[in-house]
C-alpha cells in the first residue's frame, strides 16, 4: 500500500505509511451504521461510531508524532493508493506540457496534521457528546452514521493530495450537512433548511470546481505538491490576472462553504440541526474548510494580490456584519451561529492580510471554544427541555454549574481576554492586519468589542438575573450527564491552554504554530511588507493589545450594565431608534433581499420556464413528437400489417404453391421418377444439340 | 451342292424319327413286360412289331379338345414349340463322321440351347390349358428343368475340358487320339449327366410334371390326340437328343468299340471287328425267319418275313459298306451310334422300373445339394488332372484316379451332410417351405 | 457389310419400345421385362462395335451384361415375390410407399 | 454365316430386327402377362439371331442359353406364381402414358440424331470388317484381360442368389 512516494525519503513510518485509514474507519462505522444500524442496540451503535472515531483519532495523533519527529524539511508524507483519473497530457497557455493526474492519495504536511487532529479531536469529543445528547432521540443510528460519513468526508477533504479529491471531501461534508441540518426532516422548517445550505452551497462549490478547471488548465496539474513548482515554471507574474481569477473563483467556493458574504445566509438557518451537529460542522470543521482550502492554495493566492485584498475585504466586511447581527439576536444558536460567521470572517480577513498561519490559528483556537460554547449551548437547551430563547432564560447558574463555568471560560475565550486561546489567536491576526492597513484593523478592533458585548450578553441572559423560565419547564431543570459533561470539561481545557501554542516572541514566547505552518507559506508576500514597518511592528503589537484588551473590557462591562443593572434600557433603546434596531434585528432583510433578487427572480424564471416547458416544450417538443410518433407508428403499423407481414403472407402463399406443384412430383411411384429422369435427359440432349447448332454455324 | 446333304439329313431325320420313337414306346413297353415276367404286346403284328404305327394312326384320328377357358393360340403352339426344339436339337447331333446336318464349333453349346428352350412348350402348355393340374405340373417341370440343366451342363463341361472343343465332331475326335471314351476319365462327369438327363427328360423316377398319382397328366392333362403325341414325340425325341449328347461326349459317339484295334482279316483291308454289326444283322434276319413259320396268322407270318428280309438287307450293306471305304465310316459310325444310344435309353427304362417316384422337395434337394456341388467338384478335379496330365506330365490314369478318389471323397461327405439335415428337419418341427 | 447404323437403330427402337414399357406399364414383372429390352437393346450396340472394331471386348462386356441382367432378374423377381406375398398386388401405381 | 452373300445378311438382319422390333411392340402393349413373355422371349431369340448374323455365336448361345432358357424361364415361373386374372382385367397403362410416350419417341428421335451429327464415331468407321468365329478369342478376353470384372460379376450373382432367396424365403422360415 505504501507506494511510489514522491517524497525523497524511502520507507514511512507506520503511521505516515498509513494514514490513508484515518478516513477508512468512520466510512466504515458509517457502513456499518446505515447498512445494518437498524438492527443493532443503541449501545453498539455508539460503541461501533465513538470506537471508530476514537481509532482514527489514535492514528492521527500517531501521524502527528512521527510527523513532528522528522526535520522540519521533510514534514510532508504523501500517499498515493491509485490513480484515479488516469493522466492527460496536453499543452498549456504556457507552452509547456500539462500532466494532469488526480490519484486517489493522502497528502499530511503540518497544515493537514493540524487539520486532522482538529476534526478527529473535536469530532472524537463531540461523538461522545451526542452519545448523551442523542440518547432519547430517534433514529439513532441514522445519526450517527451521518456523523461518521461526515468525518470520512472531512479527513478525505483535509487529507486529499490533490483538488479534485479535495472536491470530494468537500461535497461529501456538504451533503452531510445537508442531511444532518434536515435530521428533524418532518419539521419543515429544518427541510428547508438543508435545501438552502445544499442550493447555496452549490453557488460556491461551482465557482471552486471552475477554479479546479482553470489550475487544471493554467498550471497543469492539481497536485498541492505542485502547484507551487508549476507556478514558478509557468513564468506567470505576480498578479497575472488568470491567477487573480483562479483565486477568486476559489474564493467563491470558500464563501459559499465558510458563510461569508454574500453566501453566509444558510448558516443561521442550519442551526435547525441537532446542537452536535451544529457544533461540529457548522463552527468547529466544515465552515472552516474555506479558510483551510485558501490556505492550501495560498500560492496562488500570493500570487494574486487583488484577490487577497477581495479576501480580505470581504472578511473584514463578514465579521462586523454578523457581529451587528448577533447584537440583537435572542435565539441562543442563531447568537452563536452570527459570532461563527463572524470569526470565520476575522480568519479570512487573517488570510487576505497574508497572515495565514494566524487564520489557521484562529481556525483551531476557534475550533476549540466554539464548539465548547455550541456544545454548552446544547446542554442547556437539554436541561430547557427544548428552549432556545435567550428570553425565557436566566438564573440558570446555580442549577446548571458545570455549563455555565466552561461556557463562561468559553466566552472569555472568544472574547479574547488574556490568556485565553481567543487572545493569541485574534491578535495575531489584528497584528498582521494592523500592519496591512488600518481601515481593516479598525474594523477588526469594533468587531472585537462587538464579539464580546454580545457574547457576555449570552452569558448575562442565560444565567444570570431572575429566571424568566416558563413554568412548566421550571421544576426539571438539571445538569446533562457525563458524557456530555466530560467533553465540556476538555474543551473548556483547551479553550485555555490550546492557543499556548501559539505564545508569541513578543511576550517572550516561541511561536512554535506559527513556524510549525511557516514551510507551508510561501513567502512572496515578504516582498510586500516594507522593513521599516516591520521594525516599527513590534512596538505597536503591545499597544494593539491593550486597546484591545480595553475595548473587550468595555463592551463586557456595556453588556452587564445593559442587561443585568438597567434591563429596561434596551427597550428604550429599540423604542428610540426604532429602524435602525428593525433593520439590525430583521438581519438587515438580506433574506428578504434575497428573495427579492435571487429566489423570486429564480422563481419566476423557474415558472416562465415552466410555462414555456409546458407551452414549447411539453406542448410542441414532447406532445407534438408524442403525436407525431403515435400517427407514424399508425401509418407503420398499417406498414406492418400490410406490407411487411402480407410479404411474409405472401411469401408463405408462394410457396405453398409452390410445393403444391412440387408435391405433384413427390408421388412416390418408381415410374413417374424415372419420367423426370427421362424429362432430363431430353432436356439435356436438347441443350446439347442447341449448343452443337451454334458451334457449327 | 453344299447345302443338299445336310437338307437331306435333316429329311431322313424328320422322316424317321416318329418311327424311331413308336418303336422305342414299343421296346420300353417290353422290356417292361420282360421285367415284370409278361409278355407284353402281341396282336398287332408279330410280337406287336405293328402296334407303334396302330398307336400312331390312332392319335392322328383322334379328337383334339381345346378346353374353353384355354389360352387357345398357346395352347396350340406350346407343343409344336417342345417338338420343334427337340427335332432342332438333332442339327448338331454326329450320327457319323459325316451322318451330321451341321458341325457348328459350338454344336454342344447349341444343343443345350436348343433343349432349354424345350422346356417352355412344357410350361406353356401347362400354363394355357387353364387347370391347376396342367399349371402345377409346369410349373415343377420349369423348376426341375432350370434345376437339372445347371448339373447337366456342369457335368459336360468336364468332358468339355477333355475334348478342348465344343464341336460334336472334334469332341468324338479327341476321344479317338486319346484312345478311350471319355467315360473313363471323367465317370462322375457321366454319372451326373445320367442322373440329371433323366430328370431333364421328366423321366421317371424323376416324372413329377406328369405324376399319374399326384397330377392326373401334369401338363399333359388338358392335351389330348394329335397335339398330346406331339408332347410325347418330343419327349422321345429329347431322350434320344440326351442320349446322343451322352453317348457323344462320353461314350465315344460313332467310334467303334476298341477302335484302336486294328487287326485285318489275312489279305483283306477289312478289320475283323468290323464284321460285327453284319454278324448282328444276319443273326437277327435269320431269328425271323425262323420264327415266321411259328406265327398263328397268315399275315403274321408275312410281316415276319418282310422285317427277316430287312435285317438280311441291312446286314447287305453293313457288309458291303466294307468295300466302300468313302461309305463305310459313316454308316458303321451310324450303327455303333445307335446302338450306343439304344444302350443309354435302356438304362432309362431300367431305372423307369426299379426306382420309386421322387417327392419334390427330395428332387430339389438331390439337384441343388448333391448333384451341383458334385458337378463342381468334378469339373475342379478333372481340370486339376488335366494340369497333371498335361503340364506335369503324370500318367493318365494316376491323375485321374487320384481326382476320381476325391471326387468320391467329396461325394461321401455330400451325402452324410444331406442325411444330417434330413435328421435335423426331422427333428425340428416341420416349416417354411 | 451392313453398316453399323443400322443396328444402332434397331437397338435404338427396341431401347424406347422398353423406355415405353418402363415407363408407362402398371404391372411390375412387365416393368422388369422393359428393363431386360433395354439391357438386350444395349447388348446388340455392344456386339455391333465389337464387330465394327474387329474386336471381341463388346461380347465381354455383353456377358458381363447379361451377368448383370441374371442378377437383376433374380433379385427383382424375389422383390416381386415377397411384394406379392404382403400386398396381393403387383400394379407399379399401388405401391408408393416411397412417398412417406 | 459371315460369309454368306450380302443380299442374305440384309435378308437376315431385316427379318430378325423386324422379329425383334414387332415382338418387342406387343410385350409393351399385351394385356397378358405372360403373352408379353413369349413376346419378350421372341424379342430375344430375334436378337440372338441378329448376334448370329454378326458372327458372335458364342454371345449367341449366352442369349439363348442364359436369356431364353434361364432368365425368361424364372419370369415365366414367377407369372404363375404370382399369377392374377384381375390384373390382366385391370387397367394396363397409368396415367402418365401420353406424355411418357411421347417424352421417350423425342428422346428416341434425339437418340438417332446423335448418330447424324458429323464428326460423330459411326460414320467415320462405316464399313465393320469380318470377324471370324471367334469363340477362343471371348475365351480369351473373358478370362485374361477381363479376369476380374468376370470374378466380380461371379461374386455378384453369388449376392443377388443368396438376396433373391432371402426375399423369396417365408418370413419366420
Amino acid at each position: 500500500m505504501v507506494n511510489s512516494l514522491p517524497t525523497a525519503q524511502g520507507l514511512l513510518p507506520f503511521f505516515l505509511a498509513y494514514i490513508w485509514l484515518i478516513p477508512m474507519f468512520p466510512l466504515a462505522g458509517a457502513f456499518l451504521m446505515l447498512l445494518f444500524g437498524r438492527v443493532v442496540r443503541k449501545a453498539v451503535v455508539s460503541a461501533v461510531c465513538v470506537g471508530s472515531v476514537a481509532i482514527s483519532f489514535f492514528f492521527a495523533c500517531g501521524a502527528f508524532l512521527q510527523l513532528i519527529a522528522r526535520p522540519a524539511d521533510e514534514r510532508v508524507a504523501q500517499v498515493i493508493l491509485f490513480e484515479w483519473v488516469p493522466a492527460g497530457v496536453y499543452h498549456l497557455q504556457s507552452g509547456a506540457l500539462g500532466r494532469f493526474v488526480a490519484d486517489w492519495g493522502f497528502l499530511l504536511d503540518p497544515l493537514s496534521a493540524v487539520m486532522i487532529l482538529v476534526v478527529t479531536g473535536v469530532g472524537l469529543l463531540i461523538h461522545i457528546y451526542s452519545t448523551g445528547y442523542m440518547a432519547h432521540e430517534g433514529g439513532y443510528y441514522r445519526f450517527f452514521g451521518y456523523l461518521n460519513l461526515f468525518m470520512f468526508s472531512m479527513l478525505m477533504l483535509v487529507l486529499a493530495n490533490n483538488l479534485l479529491l479535495l472536491f470530494v471531501g468537500w461535497e461529501g461534508v456538504g451533503t452531510c450537512s445537508y442531511l444532518l441540518i434536515g435530521f428533524y426532516f418532518h419539521r419543515k422548517s429544518a427541510s428547508d433548511a438543508g435545501k438552502k445550505a445544499f442550493i447555496v452551497n452549490r453557488i460556491g462549490d461551482a465557482g471552486f470546481l471552475l477554479g479546479i478547471f482553470l489550475t487544471s488548465a493554467v498550471l497543469g496539474t492539481i497536485r498541492f505538491t505542485e502547484i507551487l513548482p508549476a507556478l514558478t515554471v509557468s513564468n506567470l507574474p505576480v498578479g497575472a490576472p488568470v491567477l487573480t481569477a483562479i483565486a477568486l473563483l476559489f474564493f467563491v467556493g470558500a464563501t459559499g462553504k465558510s458563510a461569508q458574504i454574500p453566501l453566509y445566509v444558510w448558516l443561521p438557518d442550519a442551526m435547525e440541526g441537532p446542537t452536535p451537529v451544529s457544533a461540529l460542522i457548522h463552527a468547529a470543521t466544515m465552515v472552516t474548510a474555506g479558510v483551510y482550502m485558501v490556505t492550501r492554495t495560498n500560492a496562488i493566492f500570493q500570487h494574486a494580490p487583488f484577490a487577497m485584498e477581495v479576501v480580505a475585504g470581504v472578511g473584514a466586511a463578514t465579521a462586523l456584519f454578523a457581529a451587528t447581527i448577533g447584537v440583537l439576536q435572542n435565539d441562543i444558536k442563531k447568537v452563536l451561529a452570527y459570532s461563527t460567521v463572524s470569526q470565520l470572517g476575522y480568519m479570512f480577513l487573517a488570510c487576505g492580510v497574508g497572515a495565514f498561519s494566524a487564520g489557521i490559528f484562529h481556525l483551531m483556537t476557534h475550533a476549540f471554544f466554539k464548539g465548547l460554547l455550541f456544545l454548552g449551548a446544547g446542554s442547556v437547551i437539554h436541561a430547557m427541555s427544548g428552549e432556545q430563547d435567550m428570553r425565557k432564560m436566566g438564573g440558570l447558574a446555580k442549577k446548571i454549574p458545570i455549563t455555565y463555568w466552561t461556557m463562561l471560560i468559553a466566552t472569555l475565550a472568544i472574547a479574547g481576554i488574556f490568556p485565553f486561546a481567543g487572545f493569541l489567536s485574534k491578535d495575531l491576526i489584528l497584528g498582521k492586519v494592523y500592519e496591512h492597513g488600518l481601515l481593516l484593523w479598525l474594523v477588526g478592533y469594533f468587531t472585537a468589542g462587538m464579539t464580546a458585548f454580545y457574547m457576555f450578553r449570552l452569558i448575562v441572559l442565560t444565567f444570570h438575573g431572575q429566571s424568566r423560565v416558563e413554568h412548566d419547564v421550571e421544576h426539571h431543570i438539571h445538569e446533562s450527564p457525563k458524557s456530555m459533561t466530560i467533553p465540556l470539561i476538555i474543551l473548556a481545557g483547551l479553550s485555555i491552554f490550546g492557543g499556548w501554542v501559539g505564545w508569541p516572541e513578543i511576550l517572550r514566547g516561541s511561536n512554535h504554530f506559527v513556524h510549525f505552518l511557516a514551510p507551508m507559506i510561501t513567502s512572496v508576500q515578504e516582498a510586500r511588507v516594507p522593513a521599516s514597518e516591520a521594525a516599527q511592528a513590534h512596538l505597536g503589537e503591545v499597544e494593539l493589545m491593550l486597546l484591545s484588551e480595553g475595548l473587550v473590557f468595555l463592551g463586557i462591562l456595556f453588556a452587564w450594565f445593559l442587561y443585568l443593572k438597567r434591563v429596561d434600557l434596551p427597550e428604550k433603546i429599540k423604542a428610540h431608534t426604532g429602524g435602525l434596531y428593525k433593520l439590525v434585528y430583521n438581519k438587515y432583510y438580506v433574506d428578504e433581499i434575497y428573495d427579492a433578487m435571487f429566489v423570486n427572480r429564480t422563481k419566476d424564471l423557474a415558472t416562465s420556464l415552466g410555462s414555456f416547458d409546458n407551452a414549447v416544450i411539453n406542448g410542441m417538443g414532447v406532445d407534438g413528437a408524442g403525436w407525431l410518433t403515435r400517427y407514424i407508428s399508425t401509418l407503420s403499423m398499417w406498414w406492418d400489417t400490410w406490407i411487411v407481414d402480407g410479404s411474409v403472407r405472401l411469401a408463405s402463399r408462394l410457396i405453398w404453391l409452390v410445393s403444391q406443384v412440387a408435391r405433384m412430383f413427390q408421388t412416390g411411384l418408381v415410374q413417374s421418377y424415372m419420367l423426370v429422369i427421362v424429362i432430363g435427359v431430353v432436356g439435356f440432349l436438347s441443350y446439347y444439340f442447341w449448343v452443337l447448332r451454334h458451334l457449327h454455324s | 451342292m453344299p447345302y443338299l446333304l445336310p437338307v437331306f439329313y435333316g429329311i431322313v431325320i424328320v422322316l424317321v424319327l416318329p418311327l424311331l420313337a413308336g418303336y422305342i414306346v414299343l421296346l420300353e413297353r417290353k422290356v417292361m413286360a420282360d421285367m415284370q415276367a409278361r409278355l407284353g404286346p402281341m396282336r398287332v403284328g408279330p410280337h406287336g412289331l405293328l402296334q407303334p404305327i396302330a398307336d400312331a394312326l390312332k392319335l392322328l384320328i383322334k379328337e383334339g379338345i381345346i378346353p374353353a377357358q384355354a389360352d387357345r393360340w398357346i395352347f396350340l403352339a406350346a407343343p409344336l414349340v417342345s417338338v420343334t426344339m427337340a427335332l432342332l436339337a438333332y442339327a448338331a447331333l454326329p450320327f457319323g463322321p459325316v451322318f451330321q446336318i451341321a458341325d457348328l464349333d459350338i454344336g454342344l453349346l447349341f444343343i443345350l440351347a436348343i433343349s432349354s428352350l424345350g422346356v417352355y412348350g412344357i410350361v406353356l402348355g401347362g400354363w394355357a390349358s387353364n387347370s391347376h393340374f396342367s399349371l402345377l405340373g409346369a410349373m415343377r417341370s420349369a423348376a426341375q428343368l432350370v434345376s437339372y440343366e445347371t448339373a447337366a451342363g456342369l457335368a459336360l463341361v468336364s468332358a468339355l475340358l477333355l475334348g478342348g472343343s465344343l464341336s460334336m465332331k472334334s469332341l468324338v475326335e479327341a476321344q479317338d487320339q486319346a484312345g478311350a471314351w471319355f467315360i473313363f476319365f471323367a465317370p462322375c462327369g457321366f454319372f451326373i449327366y445320367l442322373v440329371a438327363s433323366i430328370a431333364e427328360t421328366n423321366r421317371a423316377p424323376f416324372d413329377l410334371p406328369e405324376a399319374e398319382s399326384e397330377l392326373v397328366a401334369g401338363y399333359m392333362t388338358e392335351y389330348s390326340g394329335f397335339r398330346w403325341s406331339l408332347y410325347f414325340l418330343a419327349e422321345y425325341a429329347n431322350m434320344i437328343v440326351v442320349a446322343g449328347i451322352a453317348t457323344t461326349l462320353f461314350l465315344g459317339g460313332w467310334l467303334r468299340p476298341l477302335a484302336s484295334f486294328h487287326g485285318h482279316i489275312l489279305g483283306t483291308p477289312i478289320e475283323i471287328l468290323d464284321i460285327f454289326p453284319v454278324i448282328v444283322f444276319l443273326g437277327i434276319g435269320g431269328y425271323c425267319f425262323w420264327r415266321a413259320p411259328r406265327q398263328p396268322v397268315q399275315i403274321q407270318k408275312l410281316v415276319m418275313v418282310l422285317f427277316g428280309g430287312l435285317f438280311l438287307v441291312l446286314a447287305m450293306v453293313m457288309f458291303g459298306s466294307l468295300f466302300v471305304p468313302a461309305a463305310m465310316p459313316g454308316i458303321h459310325g451310324a450303327f455303333w451310334f445307335i446302338a450306343k444310344v439304344l444302350v443309354y435309353l435302356y438304362a432309362f427304362l431300367w431305372f423307369r422300373f426299379t426306382f420309386p417316384r421322387y417327392r419334390f422337395d427330395q428332387l430339389m434337394k438331390l439337384g441343388w445339394q448333391f448333384l451341383i456341388p458334385l458337378a463342381l467338384t468334378n469339373v475342379l478335379g478333372v481340370g486339376v488332372a488335366q494340369v497333371l496330365r498335361q503340364q506335369l506330365g503324370w500318367n493318365a490314369f494316376a491323375a485321374f484316379g487320384l481326382t476320381l478318389l476325391a471326387t468320391m471323397g467329396v461325394a461321401a461327405w455330400l451325402i452324410t451332410l444331406g442325411d444330417r439335415r434330413d435328421r435335423l428337419a426331422a427333428a425340428a418341427p416341420a416349416g417354411g417351405d | 457389310m451392313i453398316p453399323v447404323t443400322h443396328y444402332i437403330f434397331l437397338s435404338l427402337a427396341l431401347l424406347t419400345i422398353g423406355v415405353i414399357g418402363v415407363l408407362t406399364r402398371r404391372n411390375v414383372i412387365v416393368i422388369l421385362m422393359s428393363i431386360e429390352l433395354i439391357l438386350n437393346a444395349v447388348n446388340i450396340n455392344l456386339v455391333a462395335f465389337s464387330r465394327m472394331f474387329g474386336q471381341v471386348h463388346g461380347q465381354v462386356f455383353a456377358i458381363f451384361i447379361i451377368t448383370d441382367a441374371a442378377a437383376e432378374a433374380a433379385v427383382g423377381l424375389g422383390i416381386i415375390i415377397a411384394l406379392f406375398r404382403n400386398r396381393e398386388t403387383v400394379l407399379a401405381d399401388e405401391m408408393d410407399i416411397l412417398k412417406w | 454365316m459371315g460369309t454368306a452373300p450380302i443380299a442374305l445378311q440384309y435378308g437376315f438382319f431385316y427379318f430378325f430386327a423386324g422379329l425383334a422390333i414387332l415382338c418387342a411392340i406387343l410385350m409393351v402393349c399385351g394385356r397378358n402377362v405372360v403373352h408379353s413373355a413369349i413376346f419378350l422371349i421372341g424379342s430375344l431369340l430375334a436378337t440372338a439371331g441378329i448376334y448370329l448374323q454378326l458372327t458372335a455365336e458364342f454371345l449367341f448361345i449366352v442369349q439363348v442359353i442364359l436369356y431364353v432358357g434361364g432368365i425368361m424361364v424364372l419370369f415365366v415361373f414367377v407369372i404363375m406364381l404370382v399369377n392374377l386374372d384381375v390384373a390382366s382385367r385391370q387397367r394396363q397403362f397409368n396415367k402418365q402414358v401420353w406424355l411418357a410416350v411421347l417424352l421417350t419417341i423425342v428422346l428416341g428421335g434425339e437418340l438417332g440424331l446423335m448418330t447424324h451429327v458429323d464428326g460423330s464415331i459411326f460414320n467415320s468407321v462405316n464399313a465393320p470388317q469380318a470377324l471370324p468365329a471367334n469363340t477362343n478369342e471371348v475365351a480369351t478376353a473373358l478370362f485374361q484381360t477381363y479376369m476380374l470384372p468376370f470374378e466380380i460379376a461371379s461374386i455378384m450373382l453369388l449376392v443377388a442368389m443368396v438376396g433373391a432367396v432371402l426375399m423369396a424365403k417365408r418370413r419366420g422360415a
